[in-house]
């Protein structure tokens, strides 16, 4: 058993949960958009990061990934987290304004409008990679996955054609945490499978 | 080479006696007051044509043949650091330095120095400032400025021939600690010497071994991330180019400490000598027994695989440099957990880059208090610094920690064309910052460079001039970020392409002061919130640039001016009548027939047409055409 | 029967997003308050480490061996649940999943208390389900004798060489113990490859030089029976003695198309208008030609655009050998000029530097063939010219052809008449499928070229040495989840196998003879819509059983309120339809109680008769849409079924549309609820069945039916077969099939019904007696009467004059 | 460049390595080396050969810069742009160049002539502005010199 503190709340976890585990089992939300219970967490949204305070030092970590410790100072919502937050939120607004659930999480942060200029008002991804995770631990399947790099990076099977391993299970919509999947579902989605070439069929 | 002739058959060293002994007789073979003449090698040398001059050489002196009376040796060696003079030319012993050496010059220095000892004046360097004609490396300030640690041997030995190396002592400090001390004594030994891993963030080398080394047994890797990505550095390829023996030894004494038994190598594809030299090294080692089985009888196996990269500079980052050599995407993985638990394949791994594992051999080999005794006091040893851009002497330089700015760039750097004083350093690569004149006295070292706002980095050291403008370097930055990010975490994905769009809109002339508010903020959410150290020093030109430089910024955002006369949207080009002698040169360059005028009279520019491309510019051979 | 097994249920707060929205503590009372359930555990995350913890510390201390997860999506969750809990001793089929945060607490503005109750309903069906599971033990699967490769393509080198790399032994079969004589007839399958013989020829020796690989002479291939891992193959003898049979673990059919000419149409004469494989053997046997040759790629006239890479590949390597052996031949590509021309920028310097000309005709003028001349227009010019030739060479027609097609007969992989065999990978989960790769490489696949079919050989054989070295290891498990067949009950009607496509039963000798049949679990998918459809109930899908279906439905259909709707959703389209409205929290219907089936096929009519009989007063089926199911069929086949239950609810005098198949798309979770919604309304219109007597009596009878073979024997002749086209399956003359269905349903209806009452009373009764307790006519319960006589079923016995009867 | 040998033989290639995933990247490289793209075919073969599923070989290959999956031109003129020719104006160098061949972005003429790239520092700082063509290094070039050697060899 290890003992920290979360907003001031005393509270115990064991060696190998997460920050994000122990705080859930008690009852503390922390936003999250890359994170699904069903896939190896990630590290890339950053919103669920949380403020670790040393003394007079302090550093954000994201709370998903980084394990619960024996005496640690843990802030989820302090000024810096919530700044840290709100600006990936604002760019999220104007990168996929598509998304109602992007705006939705956005208002919940007070944000509401976004200071740059939208790309694509269609667009829905947020490129957290949950589909692409999804597919491969829990489906195993591995039909789709990220393509390219940096801010080009897309989703998609390869070629970006309907992909032969594809299943079609639609895990990728179930997971997709704004919807995104769905625009691109038709666009990976397998053909309605033909007969396999096998002996005695 | 006649006294490996023997025993040739088997040149594996068992022990660290065979070792000495073979060292020993090589140097005894040497015949002292033979001539050497030595050409650089290195690729700015070779891609100034340097190859030719060597044949050249190899001719003229088989034609000089019986006047001759001890025939020189010719040696080609890895790169002497003092590119902008290149092809490099020294005729050893008595070190006579000849610089741009062109194919045709070869003749006459056969002739006279070779055969009559003179020199061939015109060929040796003039001091920039004080006008006299230097003769020989060592009264030449940018090499007499210098502490060569690292760069000791490059320029000096024939990095393709391992017994040259041996002469020069490779591989002893190697087998010292292969056969004299026990893995824990050599991580101590590495402690003690203070040195800090010379990729970047400057942790303690000895720290992160120990971390590896604790975790008992079983599968561990060292690595040596030569992945060099920062534009505007090239001390690396030069160590792995001129002396690829001190980064392998330094590998295997790493290998040793922690117990691991295989090193990686991740070199960039786009350094195809590095990876020939180093390819010819390992073969090297490894015909001799310092590679392999039991090496020099200590028991202890190890050897080294070469990565090439395949063009990500993420994959700088020691996570995704893992995640590459297992041959997946390259995106850095949250830490902990940390390589040194859990790196390469899931095992305990420890990466350094180049330089470091260099520093590695020399401190084993002169030992840790000699080391400790150069540079500061958190900072030990020396750096190697790239020093590039508007600087007479672009090049290498190696120098102890702690030295000034201005030491290196004015006196070893011989100072700025055309100027008494630089306007900005920018250290550190994209994750650095540009650093101002009014610095010019900062000791530069890990932590002084961190306060200042920038960062020590790999070791580029690009020095700008008046017509550099800043808001440009940092947009320049920022667009070489966006695009090498691996767009794995939001705030560098999302955030490194904003900043850029708002310095987009200052160079334009556009944008208001509250803009840099913001800029300022989110440049410490992307800090405080990337998932690896690109994008958590991805801000840092912004930030260093606003900090020194605020008055420029505003120049562009208030009076739409560009003071370096830079930005595309706020200059203009224009033609001096006095200069125009109507050549026609600039109208037929001209993409846009925007250039008019009579065929011998002056020639005018029509602003609406003009695209700002600068070819009229390029192609007037008068210098008339000029940026408003 | 585990009736003596412990059910531990888990109650997820997800959060916000289940516990306040769901009364818990009131849903945990009532499931600990359930005879059924041992035991009850809330966690504020069950699927976290921390509550992770907490399930297996339940399951230890209170020694559970079923489990029900009440939390999120068992389509996304369920693995992850059977992954951790597995060194609890539990495996899959003991872990089950109610959505209770998707399809209860976020799609409708029901009180907490209201959710927690129907929270409740869902799950104690699934552990109903779960106290009927029979678990059976894990399969393991062994490689009786080696691998074999037949049909004599060229992959089987590539593919023996494989397998011999990975060290398994194998048996070639080939016609021609001659590989040098295959290389000589080789362009006539893979024309102006010959750059490519060289590597095949070392690939040859080196499967000549291999211990592992018996290389045997056969005549013709005569029949192939049994499963994966144990197959029986029979050659006639090429010396014309007895056939020889072998006894192989894995075949790999390697089967190259066939060439053919173009026709008369293209002016081909074999003579100076030749195709490639004639080109090939005049560049082998007399050398490059004279002259002026033309090379016209003309598969976009010859109906096939889609093979002018290869034809342009194949073209420009003979080109290449032509110039550069013959110098002053002038050699001309005309092409399409929408065709793109596969050449590297390397192969387009060489091609210049070669002065191999490429000339582009406009493809809506048809280039024409005279003596000496190809018409045809200028695509920028639209200028008519005639370009010389001496020799004109046509792209191939390429087909399946006979040989590949024999073989392909037999091994059962011809799926279209004279198509090409190349089919794709099935649409389910790896797991639920114990081998997925295709074993057929070649040609006849699909066209491709020599390269291409030599891959396929090795990919084949790769896949193959996989699965031999598992098993060899003993790791190789057949999936938890597929059909078997009960051998007493199994006559070998061959139903099943008629229209399962799914490959997994196994085929016998001749065309279905009454031997049972076998299931091969590597094969099977588990879609089960075989099993439903066996008249005898012989075909069952093991941990996934039509009684566990029963159980469920039968407990739902318990504890349902009279305007509540029963339904069936599949995995692939209602229940993942659900999932996704439950997702975007979009409200529907709440009267809606959704089971999970992974394939709506699998609905065997008793469990649809058993929901009415149970209390249920209506019942949507949710499949997925139209020829997109993932196993076989399983939607058109529901749709046959519910047409029967349909009949049979009309002879009860209920209403029709008490039952409905309904279908969604998983990606339109909108369309999901207008299904759903619109359902509801009709059944709140209609109201509840009355449960009185009489009607009791009806719907036992209805079970009866649909459980009676010669009903589901009818039924299973109106099932769509794999090769018919159209959706729900042909219907010849419609009416009057009907009708004769309908004759055998009444009658087996009122039989059924008969012999219901006869059993329960046990006492004799008269015609009279009968009519009135059944409600019926006498003249049709005289008949039956008479026919139950005959057959022996019911005794006819004599009471002062007036006969009585009984049951047997 | 211009002369890249056409009949290499990618199984070759291929067995250059063990099957395992950690080659992936290797082969990815020989083969763009040896045919200067990597085709869907090759993939194919890579990925049965280290069994990487062909989702993530392709992820692999479009995240590196090195790949290229369509064909690139005969000739490959490289544009540095580190820090140092940046501010010798390497950036106006490139943008002439690709106006002056028809490309709006670095990438390949239609006519599969020329293939422009700009690359990351070649550590040639002392020249810049350098550009690579073909392989050789061009030290200090401006954009007429660059032109003009980009004529020369598509008149070759």
């Amino acid at each position: 058993m290890l003992s920290l503190t979360i907003d001031g709340k005393k509270v115990e976890a064991e060696a190998g949960w997460s920050l994000l585990d122990t705080a859930r089992q008690h009852g503390i939300d922390i936003p999250t958009l890359c994170y699904h219970e069903a896939v190896e967490p990630f590290g890339a949204c950053r919103l669920c990061v949380v403020e670790l305070k040393q003394g007079n030092n302090s550093r954000l970590v994201a709370s998903c990934v980084y394990p619960a410790e024996e005496g640690l100072e843990v802030f989820t919502s302090s000024e810096k987290v919530n700044s840290v937050r709100r600006w990936i939120l604002e760019m999220l607004l104007s990168e996929c304004p598509a998304s109602r659930e992007i705006r939705e999480m956005a208002g919940q942060y007070g944000v509401n409008t976004t200071r740059f200029e939208v790309k694509d008002p269609e667009e829905q991804c947020i490129l957290c990679g949950l589909c692409v995770r999804a597919c491969a631990q829990v489906v195993g399947a591995n039909a789709i996955s990220t393509v390219g790099r940096g801010a080009q990076k897309e989703i998609g099977s390869p070629y970006l054609v309907p992909g032969e391993d594809c299943v079609a299970c639609g895990t990728c919509v179930t997971v997709c945490p704004t919807g995104a999947m769905g625009a691109r579902f038709e666009r990976v989605r397998g053909v309605p499978s033909v007969i396999m070439a096998r002996p005695g069929k | 080479m006649q006294v490996t002739a023997k025993n040739s058959a088997d040149m594996r060293l068992g022990s660290l006696e065979e070792l000495e002994k073979l060292r020993s007789e090589l140097l005894a073979a040497e015949d002292p007051d033979q001539t050497k003449i030595i050409v650089c090698h290195g690729t700015g040398c070779v891609a100034n044509d340097s190859p030719s001059v060597t044949k050249a050489l190899k001719a003229a002196l088989a034609a000089a043949g019986e006047d001759i009376k001890v025939m020189p040796g010719i040696k080609t060696t890895g790169c002497h650091g003092f590119c902008s003079r290149g092809p490099l030319v020294i005729i050893k012993p008595s070190n006579i330095f000849y610089q741009q050496v062109k194919p045709g010059d070869v003749e006459e220095i056969v002739q006279k120095t070779i055969l009559t000892g003179e020199t061939v004046d015109r060929l040796l360097y003039v001091h920039p400032q004080t006008g006299e004609t230097l003769k020989t490396t060592e009264e030449i300030p940018f090499y007499s400025g210098q502490e060569r640690v690292v760069l000791s041997n490059i320029g000096q030995i024939d990095p393709t021939d391992i017994e040259d190396a041996f002469k020069a002592g490779a591989y002893a400090g190697m087998a010292k600690a292969l056969t004299n001390m026990e893995p824990g004594q050599v991580i101590e030994e590495v402690t003690k010497s203070g040195l800090r891993g010379r990729g970047g963030a400057g942790f303690p080398t000895g720290l992160k071994w120990s971390l590896a080394a604790k975790h008992q047994g079983g599968q561990k890797y060292v690595l040596c991330n030569a992945d060099e990505g920062d534009p505007g550095a090239f001390m690396d390829r030069s160590v792995m180019e001129g002396d690829p023996h001190a980064v392998v030894e330094g590998m295997i004494i790493g290998g040793y400490a922690i117990g691991a038994d295989t090193g990686y190598v991740y070199v960039r594809a786009e350094y195809p000598l590095a990876i020939k030299h180093l390819v010819k090294a390992l073969d090297d080692a490894r015909a001799h027994g310092l590679l392999g089985e039991n090496i020099l009888g200590s028991g202890f196996n190890f050897d080294i695989r070469i990565n090439r990269g395949a063009g990500a500079f993420v994959c700088g980052e020691e996570t995704a440099l893992m995640r590459s050599v297992e041959g997946k995407v390259g995106e850095p993985v949250p830490r902990p957990p940390y390589p040194s638990d859990k790196g390469l394949f899931g095992k305990p791994s420890v990466l350094n880059n180049v330089e470091t594992w260099a520093n590695v051999s020399r401190i084993l080999d002169k030992g840790a208090d000699w080391f400790a005794s150069l540079g500061t006091e958190k900072s030990k040893g020396t750096k190697v610094f790239a020093l590039v851009g508007k600087v007479n002497n672009v090049g290498l330089v190696e120098v102890p920690m702690g030295i000034s700015l201005r030491n290196i760039v004015m006196e070893i750097g011989g100072g700025v064309p055309g100027s008494d004083h630089f306007k900005a350093v920018q250290t550190g690569g994209p994750s650095g910052g540009c650093l101002p004149w009014e610095d010019a006295d900062l000791p530069v070292d890990f932590d002084s460079l961190i306060a200042a706002g920038s960062m020590m980095g790999s070791g580029g050291m690009i020095v700008m001039d008046e017509r550099d403008c800043m808001v440009d370097v940092a947009k320049y930055f920022l667009g070489f970020l966006e695009e090498e990010s691996c767009g794995k975490c939001f705030p560098c994905r999302l955030g490194v392409p904003r900043l850029r769009e708002t310095l987009n809109r200052f160079s334009k002339g556009q944008g208001t002061l509250e803009d840099i508010d913001d800029l300022y903020s989110l440049a410490e959410a992307i800090k405080a919130g990337s998932l690896c150290a690109l994008g958590g020093t991805a801000p840092n030109a912004v930030l260093s640039t606003l900090r020194y430089f605020r008055g420029e910024y505003e120049a562009h955002i208030l009076e739409h001016r560009c003071p370096a006369g830079v930005c595309k949207d706020l200059i203009t080009y224009s033609i001096d009548p006095e200069v125009c002698t109507g050549c026609r040169a600039c109208s037929r360059a001209c993409p846009q027939g925007a250039i008019t005028g009579e065929k011998k009279k002056p020639h005018t520019i029509e602003e609406s047409l003009c695209i700002r491309c600068g070819m009229c510019m390029e192609s007037c051979k008068f210098g008339a055409i000029q940026v408003i | 029967m585990a009736n003596d097994c412990k059910i531990g249920v888990f109650l997820c707060e997800c959060g916000r997003r289940i516990a306040p929205l769901v009364d818990i503590d009131q849903l945990k009372e009532k499931l600990e308050a359930d005879p059924l359930i041992s035991y009850v555990g809330v966690e504020p995350f069950s699927c976290l480490a921390p509550g992770m913890a907490g399930l297996k510390k339940a399951i230890a201390d209170n020694g559970l061996d079923r489990v029900v997860v009440a939390g999120c999506e068992s389509r996304v969750m369920l693995h992850k649940f059977e992954r951790e809990l597995a060194d609890s001793g539990l495996e899959a089929g003991q872990i089950d999943m109610v959505n209770l945060r998707g399809h209860v607490a976020q799609v409708s503005d029901l009180s907490p208390e209201e959710k927690a109750a129907k929270g409740f309903k869902l799950i104690k069906a699934l552990a109903a389900g779960l106290e009927t599971l029979a678990l059976t033990a894990h399969e393991k699967v062994e490689f009786k004798g080696p691998a074999m490769i037949l049909g004599g393509g060229i992959a089987t080198y590539s593919a023996a060489q494989e397998l011999s790399r990975r060290g398994i032994e194998c048996i070639v079969a080939v016609a021609t113990d001659e590989w040098e004589d295959e290389i000589r007839m080789l362009h006539e399958h893979y024309p102006g490859e010959r750059h490519y013989y060289d590597r095949l020829e070392a690939i040859m020796k080196d499967v000549d030089a291999s211990p592992l690989v018996r290389r045997i002479t056969v005549g013709e291939l005569a029949s192939m029976t049994g499963r994966t891992g144990d197959y029986h193959v029979t050659f006639s003898d090429p010396m014309g003695g007895p056939p020889r049979i072998y006894e192989v673990g894995a075949v790999i059919a390697a089967l190259d198309g066939q060439m053919l000419n173009q026709g008369s149409d293209f002016g081909h004469d074999g003579r100076n208008v030749i195709c490639h494989t004639e080109a090939e053997e005049l560049l082998w046997t007399l050398g490059p030609p004279e002259g002026k040759v033309v090379f016209w790629l003309n598969d976009y006239e010859a109906g096939h655009p889609e093979y002018s890479y290869l034809s342009c590949r194949a073209a420009w390597s003979m080109a290449r050998y032509i110039r550069e052996r013959s110098p002053l031949t002038q050699v001309t590509m005309l092409h399409h000029h929408q065709m793109a021309i596969p050449l590297s920028a390397g192969e387009r310097a060489a091609s210049r530097k070669l002065g191999i000309k490429w000339i582009p005709y406009d493809g809506a003028l048809r280039p024409t063939v005279q003596a000496g001349f190809v018409t045809y227009c200028d695509p920028e010019s639209h200028v008519e010219h005639e370009l010389p030739w001496d020799k004109l060479v046509l792209s191939p027609r390429r087909s399946v052809g006979q040989e590949a097609t024999k073989v392909a007969h037999i091994l059962g992989l011809e799926h279209q008449e004279g198509a090409f065999l190349e089919e794709r990978k099935q649409r389910v989960r790896p797991e639920q499928v114990g081998r997925q790769e295709a074993f057929l490489a070649g040609s006849a696949r699909y066209p491709c070229d020599l390269h291409e079919s030599l891959r396929q050989g090795r990919r084949a054989a790769a896949k193959t040495a996989e699965m031999i070295s598992k098993a060899q290891a003993g790791e190789l498990y057949a999936p938890r989840m597929v059909c078997v067949v009960d051998q007493s009950k199994c006559i070998g009607c061959g139903l099943c196998k008629e229209i399962c496509d799914c490959g997994g039963i196994e085929p016998v000798e001749g065309p279905g003879g009454n031997i049972p049949r076998h299931v091969d679990p590597m094969v099977c998918t588990g879609g089960g819509t075989c099993a439903a459809a066996c008249p005898y109930h012989a075909l069952t899908i093991q941990n996934n059983t039509s009684d566990q279906r029963e159980a469920r439905v039968s407990t739902l259909a318990q504890t349902l309120d009279p305007d509540e709707v029963m339904a069936f959703g599949c995995a692939w389209g209602g229940l993942a339809a659900a999932d996704n409205a439950g997702v975007k929290g979009m409200a529907y219907d709440p009267r809606l109680y959704m089971l999970q089936v992974s394939c709506i096929g699998q609905l065997d009519p008793s469990v649809l008769a058993r929901a009415f009989l149970d209390g249920a007063n209506s019942l949507l089926l949710i499949g997925c849409p139209p020829e997109d199911c993932h196993h076989s069929f399983g939607l058109d086949h529901t749709w046959s079924r519910v047409n029967l239950m349909k009949k049979l609810l009309g002879l009860c005098g209920f209403d029709r549309r008490r039952i409905a198949l309904a279908h969604a798309d998983l990606n339109r979770p909108e369309d999901y609820i207008r299904t759903v919604n619109s359902f509801i309304k009709s059944m709140a219109e209609l109201g509840p069945i009355e449960r009185t007597p009489e009607n009791r009596e009806k719907l036992a009878g209805l079970y009866a039916t649909v459980n009676n073979p010669r009903v589901r024997w009818v039924l299973g002749a109106t099932l769509r077969r794999p090769w018919e086209d159209v959706y729900p399956g042909n219907q010849r003359n419609a009416l009057a099939f009907d009708r004769d269905m309908m004759g055998v349903v009444s009658e087996e209806f009122i039989r059924a019904r008969v012999a219901n009452l006869l059993k329960e009373q046990a006492r004799p009764f008269q015609l009279r007696e009968l009519a009135a307790a059944l409600h019926e006519d006498e003249k049709p319960l005289m008949d039956s009467l008479r026919e139950m006589v005959g057959e022996g079923v019911v005794g006819r016995m004599h009471k002062d004059g007036v006969a009585h009867y009984v049951m047997r | 460049m211009a002369q890249q040998a056409i009949d290499i033989d990618i199984d070759e290639i291929i067995e250059r390595y063990p099957g395992r995933p950690e080659f992936l990247i290797f082969l990815l490289q020989d083969i763009q080396a040896a045919f200067n793209y990597v085709s869907s075919e090759a993939l194919t073969l890579v990925c049965d050969h280290t069994g990487v599923p062909e989702s993530q070989a392709y992820s692999v290959a479009t995240f590196y810069n090195s790949f290229s999956l369509e064909p690139k031109g005969e000739n490959l003129i490289q544009v540095c742009l580190g820090t140092a020719c940046h501010l010798k104006g390497s950036g106006l160098i490139a943008e002439n160049l690709m106006r002056n061949l028809g490309l709006d972005q670095p990438g390949t003429t239609d006519d599969l002539k020329y293939t422009v790239e700009t690359v990351n520092c070649l550590g040639a700082c002392a020249l810049a502005p350098v550009a690579v063509v073909n392989g050789d290094y061009q030290p200090k070039v401006s954009s007429p010199k660059l032109m003009k050697t980009a004529q020369k060899l598509g008149t070759e």
